[in-house]
């Protein structure tokens, strides 16, 4: 099942590549009522501890393919499911430090039947603040 | 039991999916909320294409399978398949008629495979008035004869703050009397007759909502063949205190109108398990006393 | 899933037989940590506003099969599985009335590896209270 | 990255699944806690048998297909399989020998199936100083040749509030030296060592509880293949508050000691969703630190 917040405890470590760590990734599910497609998101940030990443430092992987997140505009035909965390893997040379972190994931994404200007809008009135501290282990 | 039959023509109870969204897939799966329906006595479903069905636009066949497996034991009928034509799908630009057809195609399909009768079409708007897409009448045109061949019928929802009487209202009911269609029609959602809504939105002005007298959905009851019953707030009482629900369901059997209605719980708390299943509770036992139902 | 609360909402309903309305159902899940086999189990008892049901008016159906309370001793090979929520038919003629009810279950268990003397005991320590206002429709 | 193999011979750090027992069913599925598990670089796992498996004591083919996808996928192994001699299954009176033998046939053959090396044998008891029933060692001798077959080893759990200089233990070691079998073993939980219980249950007489010092840990070191790393209460400084994990560890790797620490949470809050897991991700941190992983 999902953890009822948006930012998911399970998913969050450093990930490696050829013996190094790398980055970390963490895991958000939508809180949107519905599934979207990737063409209706828009390039995630993601700040730990005040260190701010995004643009190509953050890729996004959901139904076990992995996209740019320049790319993600192009995909109307690739749905995030709603039961499905996306994984944002974020390039940190040595990855986070054991123990507790801030984290926090800035999202949006279009919605047809809503004003267009909503398009462009964060993503904070639909499930609360998406902060939360996670442990690494 | 659990599901007495009406003497007469009357409304059919239904529940939208839609009622669980905040524990939908945290506390909640669709068994889950298919046996929180059964316990209701309703029998009529909702669902959303895109949040409910597991591999959507595709789901497996053992996804099919199962969902009609479900459907019999929890004695529910598939009524009405919410659905987008995603106007803006992509970024700075909208939706050639021939995209938005294509859209439709794919869940006409999708819900007449599911054994959906009605689809909730969701249109794109162009500006903060809510007004839809200017090519609507082309692309719903083009998806006519399918949804003919799946004996669908497609219907954008009139939801606050549009109200009945108004240009799009107006233009839906134009449209299907020019082509003399069943397979167009509308879902009036009951928050276009909220009295008094609650403050659910903080900063929300709420002397600016308007509102729709109960009586002015007569001559609207031949185009529209299904209601989402939105509620937001039962009280202990059992009275749905925003919506005047006993002179709208009085004027549904009075006109021996006898579609189903859509329970669709859009109040606060949704994410505190239980207690959106709690005000279907409360909401049926309001739709069964003001139907007659034992 | 399970409602958190031993006492599910789910499943509370009246029952009938042959057009009349013979009793009531309520489902409630195991709050021990590890699923029982049938003759661990000793015959529960129902209060609903303050009327007592016990004994015979009671049965218990687990894994689709329905049982007499005073059955369940022989039942050593049935297993009540942790996911898989009791449900307790109550004979009551006419059944219960639409609205709110008081609904208490007092059950209990034998475990072998804790002292026999507690066998007999409540379970009380293993969850909280078994009691839940419930709605009938 | 996930999970460096040690240099040299020490403990190896794994989960009882008994940890997420407040959530499982409620807001986490089987795969949840093994995803969580994942996270922790942890690759040993303990299941209980009556809990854990659908369709206990007959799964399924597809959930046992599922098993093993599982624990490939999230990269698990099975250490230890824990299940119950239930001698008052029945009301009024204790299970025979034969009877409680065929219990065990049942466990291991389904353990080994299910590709466990360890098994945690909980005994029933006769008293209040939960002495265990007196015919256990003719069941479990029936037992040893079947253990034996399927190299499995049956390991009764010491637990607080028996001691490690007890005689339940002393019965354990002379069994298994006149035996002299390898699938017979004890399994200690860290709770014996526990020197500043938390008052978890209102009313319990925290003065009278007994504790085991370390040392007393260093003979039995030969009959332990496996450990429950019980913890309640883990600080924002990773340090469990009650127990002495430091002294324990270090003792273990001293001695060159190389099983499984499965964790086992018992501490408060269990029900709260994301507590536990929490408490195991600082537990972790604690075992990884005081084993040396990085
Ligand atoms: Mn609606
Ligand atoms: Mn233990």
């Amino acid at each position: 099942m999902l953890e009822k917040e948006c930012i998911q405890a399970r998913g969050f470590r450093n990930v490696g590549e050829g013996g190094q760590v790398v980055g970390f990734q963490v895991a958000f599910r939508s809180m949107y009522y519905r599934g979207v497609w990737l063409s209706q998101l828009r390039p995630a940030t993601v700040i730990v501890d005040g260190e701010t990443f995004s643009g190509d430092q953050i890729t996004w992987t959901i139904g076990g393919r992995t996209f740019a997140q320049a790319e993600l505009a192009q995909h109307a035909d690739i749905h995030w499911p709603l039961l499905e965390p996306a994984v944002l893997t974020v390039r940190k040379p040595g990855g986070l430090t054991q123990g507790f972190h801030d984290v926090e994931v800035q999202y949006h994404y279009s919605s047809s039947y809503m004003p267009p200007a909503m398009d462009e809008l964060m993503v904070t009135f639909m499930g609360g603040p998406t902060k939360r501290r996670l442990t690494l282990v | 039991m659990a599901n007495p039959q009406p003497a007469s023509r009357k409304p059919k109870r239904g529940v939208s999916l839609y009622s669980y969204s905040g524990e939908y897939g945290v506390t909640m799966t669709i068994e889950d909320m298919f046996a929180d329906i059964h316990d209701l006595g309703a029998d009529g479903l909702e669902i959303l294409g895109n949040s409910h069905i597991d591999g959507y636009p595709e789901p497996s066949d053992a996804w099919v399978e199962n969902w009609f497996r479900l459907l019999a034991q929890y004695q529910l009928k598939p009524v009405e398949y919410g659905h987008w034509v995603d106007s803006r799908l992509y970024p700075g630009r909208e939706l050639s008629t021939q995209e938005s057809y294509a859209l439709l195609q794919r869940d006409i399909k999708l819900a007449s495979r599911l054994g959906f009768p009605f689809l909730r079409t969701k249109l794109g708007v162009i500006d903060d008035d809510l007004t839809p897409v200017t090519n609507w009448r082309e692309f719903i045109t083009l998806a006519l004869p399918l949804a003919e061949e799946h004996n669908v019928c497609l219907c954008p929802e009139i939801h606050t703050p549009t109200v009945l009487k108004s240009k799009m209202v107006d233009d839906y009911v134009e449209f299907i009397e020019k082509h003399k269609t069943k397979h167009f029609g509308i879902n009036v959602d009951f928050s276009v007759f909220q009295t008094n809504p609650l403050p659910m939105w903080e900063g929300q002005d709420l002397s600016t909502l308007k509102f729709s007298p109960v009586e002015d959905f007569v001559p609207l009851l031949p185009y529209t063949p299904i209601c989402h019953a939105k509620f937001v707030n039962m009280s202990e009482a059992f009275v749905e205190t925003t919506t005047p629900y006993d002179k709208i369901l009085g004027l549904l059997s009075e006109h021996h109108w006898d579609g189903y209605l859509l329970s669709e719980y859009e109040g606060p708390h949704k994410d505190v398990p239980g207690y959106s299943s709690s005000q279907l509770r409360r909401h049926h036992i309001l739709l069964k006393r003001l139907l007659g139902e034992r």
